[in-house]
C-alpha cells in the first residue's frame, strides 16, 4: 500500500482504514475471525444489542434475489447484560476497534443500555440503530418521529462514556432534518444507510415468503438510494460521515468516499467476502496512484468539481 | 483447523441422476482437513448471485473434493453450467461434524442430496471398525445417483435403496420411513440422518430416544456463524446451523418452525 | 383467456384487464402503438404533462444497472396547452382508455392544468404525480409536505371534471399518511410507487453519472420496496390502489394483487417488452386455473389467510 | 412497414475485429423491410440486462440480418457469447433511414462499428447510381474488421482506411479528419457520417454547409419514441433519436451536451 488509510473520526478514534464492518454482518465467531486477522479493517460494529435478550424471527430470514438481499433476522441476541458479562470473553481478540451498535424500544431504553455498556472499557464509539425494533425489524425506523428521535440522541449522548454515531434508516434520510437533528443533539458522526423496508411473497403459495413477512433490503442494489442520501447529507452536516448500502467492491466504495463519506461500511458483502476490505484497499490504492490522488480530501474535491 | 478460502479449479462437473451433479474441486489448503459432517460455502457465480451456497462434502481424498449437488434454484443452476478448468472460491472447513462412534452398528438414513454427508461419514466410519447399513431414499430411478452410491458399497454393510414409486425387484418401493418399519431398528447403536425437513420430523418421532445425529439445512446468510440467517429452535435454546450445527442430536431439533 | 379480467376502478371505469401502462414509459409513437395494438391493456397514463413546455434534463439521461436503471428524463414534454390541442390527433387512435398525468410547481399550478385539462373529454382519470419537479425530477418528493400535498388534492378533486387519481412517491409511502390524507380530500384511487430517488457515480471519472446528477430508480429491483408499501397501505384505506414497481412477469403482477392492490401498472419493463401485459394475462390465467381461484377478491384472501 | 417482435434464431456470431463481432438472425418478418439506417432493439439476455440494446442493420439479405457489434459492456459482452442455434428477441425496424440520393458523387465517413448502417446505405446508393466513396477509420489493424469491408468493395469506388498508428501501406496512418483534408471534399454532392461523437462533431465543422447526414448513437431506453431517454438538442428543438431519427442533418445537431 502506498497509501496512508488512517481516518479520523473527529473525537472517535483515528482508524486504521476507512473500512468499517456494519452492524449484524460482523461476529465473533471463530470462522469469521480466522477470515479477518489479516485485513485491514478500520472498525467493527457488533451486531445490535438490546435490554433484553431476543429471540429473532421465525424462519426464514432470507431471502435472496438478483443482487440484493431482504433479511428479518430480528435482532436476535442475548440482551446488553450478557453482552458485557461476555464482553472480554468475546471481544478482547479482535484486533480493530470495536463500535457497540444498540436499539431499545423507547428513549429511556438506550438511556439504560447505554448506562450498562459504561462499565466498559474498550469500546470506541456506541451506535445508534434508531429503528424501532418492535414496531418493525432491522431498519424499519418511520415510527420514531424527529422529537423523539433527537431527544433520544441527546439522552445517549449526555450519559455515554462513549462518543455516539447515530445510524439513519433510508426513511430517515430522505431529507437532511434527522441528519441535523442527530448532529444538533450531540452525535459524534452519522452512518447510514440501514436497510430497506421490503417484502417479499412466495408467489407458488400466496404467502409472504420471510417467516416475519417484511424484512430489510441490503446489498447492491441499494448502492444508488444510499449513494444519493449521503450525497445530500453530506451537505448539510458537519460530523463525519459513514456510508454504507451495497457496498461490494472498489469503485463502490470510493463512490461513497467521493459524496461525502468519511469511511464506508460493508454490510451484506462481508457475509459472502469477509477478505473484501484489503481487495478493495489495494484497487482504492491503484486507482488514487492512477489518478495521481494523495487523500481522500482531494478526491471529495474532484468530484465536486465535476457537479 | 483455521477456516480459510481457496480459489479452487473445477476438475470436472458430471451429471449423476435427473438433477443431480457430483463436481469436483482441487484444493491445496484443505486437503485431509474435512471431518465429516463438514460443509463449505462456495459462490456459486460473481454475476447471478449474492451469496454464497453451503454444500456438504461427499469425498475429499488427496486434495480432490468432491460435492454432490441438485439444481433446484439459480445458484445450483449456474453451478450446473460451470466448466472444468473454471475456478470457484470457497470457505471452509465449516460447521461441526459427526461424532464417529467406533466398533459399532450404526444405520445411516438419507434422502436426496443428504446422502452425500453421511456417504462421507461411511468411510470415517468404516475406518473405525463400525459396521455400517445404508438406507437411502429417492424420488425414482431417474432421481438415484446410482454411481455414487454403487462406488462406496464396500463401505456398506447392508444397502438398502427406497423409490417412491418403482417395479424393479433391486429397489424398494415407498420412502425410507416407510422401509423403516421393516427394520429391527433395535439392532443399531447409533443412527446418522440426513434429507428433506419432513423426513427427518418423521425420524425424530421414530427415533425417539435413540442415539440419532441429524445433519440439517437451513437458508444460510454467511455460513461462518456471524449473521444468524440460519438460527434454528432446538430444546437447548436458539442455535445456528452453520456454527453450532450442521449436526445434531436429533432429539434436541425442535420441528415446528421450518 | 378463461377468465373475466374487467376491473373496477370506482367511479373511474369498468377496466378490460388489470393491466395498467405507467406514466413515463407510455407513448404514442407509431412504432409502440403498432406493437400494443392487440395487447388487453386496462389503462393507460400518459407521460406527466406540466403547465408550461419543459425540455428535460441534459445527456445522460438513462443508467442501467443489473436489474434496474436510475432515468432523469426531466419531464420533458410542451406543455398542457399543447397536450390539449393535440389531444385529438395524438390520442384518438389509442384503442385505451387514458389518465392524464399531471404535475405542478405548487398547489395553483395543479388547479390550472386540471381546469386546461377539464376542456377535453375522453381521459377517464387525472392522475396527480405529485413530486415535485422542481425541487427534484421524477418522482422525490420530499419538499411536499403533507399540508399541501392534502390541499393539492383536495383542490384538484373539487375542481377535475375527471376522477383524480394520487400516485404516490415511495418517500410519501413510509408510512400511510399521505395515503389517507390522499383519501380523505377526495381522491378516487391511489398508485405508487413512483421511482425511489436514487444516484449514480461514473467512478473512473469522478463525476455524476447522469446529465441532471440525480435520477429515480425503477425496475425489478424495486419490488419488495414497493410491495410492502402497498401491503402496509391497504390495510388503511378502502380507495382502490393501483400497484407498481418492477413487474415484469405475472408473478410479479400477482404478488402486488394479492397484498392488496386493485390494478397493476408496468413503467421499466414495458419498455423492454410492450406485449408484456397478454404474456402476464396468460400466465395468471393459468396460475388461477391450477389454484381453481375465480378472481381477485378471492386471491387477496388466499394471501390474508397465509399472513 | 409496422414495428413487430420476433424472435430471431441466431445463424452465426462470428468475431470479426478485436472486440467486434457479426451476428447473422434468421427473420421472416422483416425480410426486405429495413430502410438503410433502420436499427433494431435486441435483447442481448433476459437474466443480465434490463433494457434492450440498439444495433444499425449491417446487411439484410434472403431474411438475414446481420448486425455488426463491439463488446463495449455487459449486453455486448452477454451478445458475443451468445451461440447459433439460440433464440434472441428483437424489435424492428426502427427509427427513420437516410435519404438515398440517386446518380451522385457521395462520400461515406465512418468511424469503428458506425460503418455498419453507412455499408447498409452503400448497396442502395450503389443501386440507385450513385458513385460511393467511402473513409472509415479504425483505432489499428486489429480493430478493423477487414473481412466485412472488403466484401462490400464492389459497391465502393475509393476506399480509404485511416488507422491511428499503422507502418503499412495499404491503411493511412491518422484520424478520418486527417485524411478529409486530403481529400477535395468539394467534389461530393453528399456526405453520410457515422461514429464516434467526437469524429461527428469535428465533421460538422469541416462539412458546414454541405449536404450531409449523420446517423447518431445515444442511450435509449425503448428505442420506439415513448421514453424521452434519447432526447438531443438540435437547432429545431429537442428531438427524439429513436423516433426522429436516428438519422439528422449534420448541421442541425447541438454538440455541446453528447
Ligand atoms: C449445511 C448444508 C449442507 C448442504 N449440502 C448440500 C449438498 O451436499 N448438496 C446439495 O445439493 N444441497 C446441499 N444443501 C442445500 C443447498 O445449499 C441448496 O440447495 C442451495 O443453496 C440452493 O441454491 P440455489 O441458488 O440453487 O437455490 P435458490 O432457491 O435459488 O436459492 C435462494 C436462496 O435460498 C437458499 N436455499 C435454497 N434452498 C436451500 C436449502 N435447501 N438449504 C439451504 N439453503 C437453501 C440458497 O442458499 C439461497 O440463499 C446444503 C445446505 C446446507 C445448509
Ligand atoms: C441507433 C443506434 C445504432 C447503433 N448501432 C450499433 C451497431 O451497429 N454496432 C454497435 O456495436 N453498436 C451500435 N450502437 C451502440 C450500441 O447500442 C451500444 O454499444 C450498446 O448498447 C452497449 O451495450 P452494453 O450493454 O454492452 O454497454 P453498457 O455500457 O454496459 O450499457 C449500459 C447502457 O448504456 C447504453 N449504451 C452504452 N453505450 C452506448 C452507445 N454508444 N450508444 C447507445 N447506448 C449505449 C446501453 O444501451 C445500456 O442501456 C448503436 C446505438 C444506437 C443508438
Ligand atoms: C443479515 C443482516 C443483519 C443486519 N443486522 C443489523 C443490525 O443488527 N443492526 C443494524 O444497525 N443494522 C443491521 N443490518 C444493516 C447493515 O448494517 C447495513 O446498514 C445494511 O445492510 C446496508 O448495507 P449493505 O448493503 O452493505 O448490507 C443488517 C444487515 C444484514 C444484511
Ligand atoms: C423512463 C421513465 C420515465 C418516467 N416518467 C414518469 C413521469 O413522467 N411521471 C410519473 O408519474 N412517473 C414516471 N415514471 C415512473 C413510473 O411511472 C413508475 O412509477 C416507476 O418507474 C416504477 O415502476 P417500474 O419499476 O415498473 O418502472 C417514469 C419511469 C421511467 C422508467
Ligand atoms: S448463516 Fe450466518 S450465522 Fe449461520
Ligand atoms: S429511447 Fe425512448 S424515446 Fe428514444
Amino acid at each position: 500500500m502506498n497509501f496512508d488509510y488512517k481516518t479520523e473520526l473527529k473525537k472517535i478514534a483515528t482508524l486504521n482504514s476507512p473500512i468499517i464492518i456494519s452492524s449484524g454482518t460482523f461476529g465473533t465467531s471463530g470462522a469469521y475471525l480466522d477470515l479477518i486477522k489479516n485485513q485491514n479493517i478500520g472498525a467493527v460494529v457488533t451486531k445490535t444489542i438490546t435490554l433484553e435478550a431476543k429471540s429473532g424471527n421465525p424462519q426464514p430470514r432470507i431471502f435472496e434475489g438478483k443482487n440484493f438481499i431482504v433479511n428479518s433476522i430480528g435482532l436476535e441476541n442475548n440482551g446488553v447484560y450478557d453482552f458485557v458479562i461476555n464482553f472480554d470473553k468475546n471481544y478482547k481478540n479482535i484486533p480493530f476497534p470495536i463500535i457497540v451498535s444498540i436499539s431499545g424500544n423507547d428513549e429511556s431504553e438506550y438511556v439504560k443500555i447505554i448506562k450498562k455498556i459504561n462499565e466498559l472499557n474498550s469500546p470506541v464509539a456506541v451506535e445508534l440503530n434508531l429503528s424501532c425494533p418492535n414496531v418493525d425489524s432491522e431498519g424499519l425506523a418511520s415510527a420514531m418521529n424527529l422529537k423523539s428521535f433527537g431527544k433520544t440522541v441527546f439522552n445517549c449522548s449526555q450519559v455515554s462514556k462513549f462518543p455516539i454515531i447515530t445510524k439513519l434508516s433510508p426513511f430517515q434520510c430522505i431529507n437532511t432534518m434527522y441528519a441535523e437533528t442527530a448532529e444538533k443533539n450531540g452525535t459524534t458522526a452519522i452512518s447510514l444507510i440501514n436497510t430497506v423496508p421490503a417484502m417479499v411473497i412466495d408467489t407458488e403459495n400466496m404467502s409472504p415468503f420471510l417467516g416475519n413477512t417484511v424484512g430489510g433490503m441490503s446489498g447492491p442494489a441499494i448502492k444508488p438510494i444510499a449513494l444519493k442520501m449521503v450525497h445530500e447529507i453530506y451537505k448539510s452536516v458537519t460530523v463525519p460521515i459513514i456510508g454504507m448500502g451495497g457496498i461490494s467492491n472498489y469503485r463502490d466504495a470510493l463512490d461513497f468516499l467521493m459524496v461525502g463519506a468519511t469511511a464506508v461500511s460493508i454490510g451484506t458483502m462481508n457475509l459472502v467476502d469477509p477478505e473484501l476490505p484489503n481487495k478493495i484497499l489495494k484497487n482504492i490504492d491503484n486507482f488514487l496512484t492512477k489518478k495521481n490522488i494523495h487523500d481522500f480530501d482531494e478526491l471529495k474535491k474532484r468530484f465536486q468539481k465535476n457537479l | 483447523m483455521k477456516i480459510n478460502s481457496e480459489d479452487c479449479k473445477i476438475l470436472d462437473n458430471i451429471k449423476m441422476s435427473e438433477d443431480g451433479y457430483v463436481i469436483t474441486l482441487k484444493t491445496v489448503k484443505f486437503k485431509d482437513k474435512f471431518s465429516p459432517g463438514n460443509f463449505l460455502q462456495l459462490r456459486c457465480s460473481e454475476e447471478n448471485t449474492v451469496l454464497r451456497r453451503p454444500f456438504s462434502i461427499l469425498e475429499e481424498t488427496d486434495g480432490h473434493i468432491k460435492l454432490y449437488f441438485k439444481v433446484v434454484g439459480r445458484g445450483t443452476r449456474r453451478l450446473s453450467n460451470r466448466k472444468s478448468g473454471e475456478t470457484v472460491n470457497i470457505i471452509a472447513p465449516l460447521g461441526n461434524s459427526f461424532t464417529v462412534l467406533a466398533k459399532k452398528r450404526v444405520l445411516l438414513i438419507g434422502g436426496g442430496c443428504g446422502i452425500s454427508p453421511l456417504l462421507n461419514l461411511s468411510f470415517f466410519l468404516s475406518k473405525k471398525q463400525s459396521i455400517v447399513d445404508a438406507l437411502f431414499g429417492f424420488r425414482n430411478e431417474q432421481d438415484y445417483p446410482k454411481m455414487i452410491v454403487e462406488n462406496r458399497k464396500r463401505e456398506l454393510n447392508n444397502l438398502w435403496i427406497t423409490l417412491d414409486e418403482t417395479n424393479k425387484k433391486e429397489y424398494n418401493e415407498g420412502t425410507t420411513i416407510d422401509y423403516l418399519k421393516k427394520i429391527n431398528i433395535d439392532m443399531y447403536d447409533a443412527f446418522y440422518c440426513c434429507g428433506p425437513v419432513k423426513m427427518m420430523e418423521k425420524l425424530s418421532d421414530i427415533l425417539k430416544g435413540k442415539w440419532a445425529q441429524v445433519s440439517l439445512e437451513a437458508r444460510m446468510g454467511c455460513g461462518i456463524g456471524i449473521c444468524y440467517g440460519c438460527s434454528i429452535k432446538t430444546t437447548t435454546g436458539s442455535r445456528r446451523v452453520c456454527s453450532d450445527g450442521p449436526v445434531f442430536n436429533l432429539n434436541e431439533v425442535i420441528w415446528d418452525e421450518f
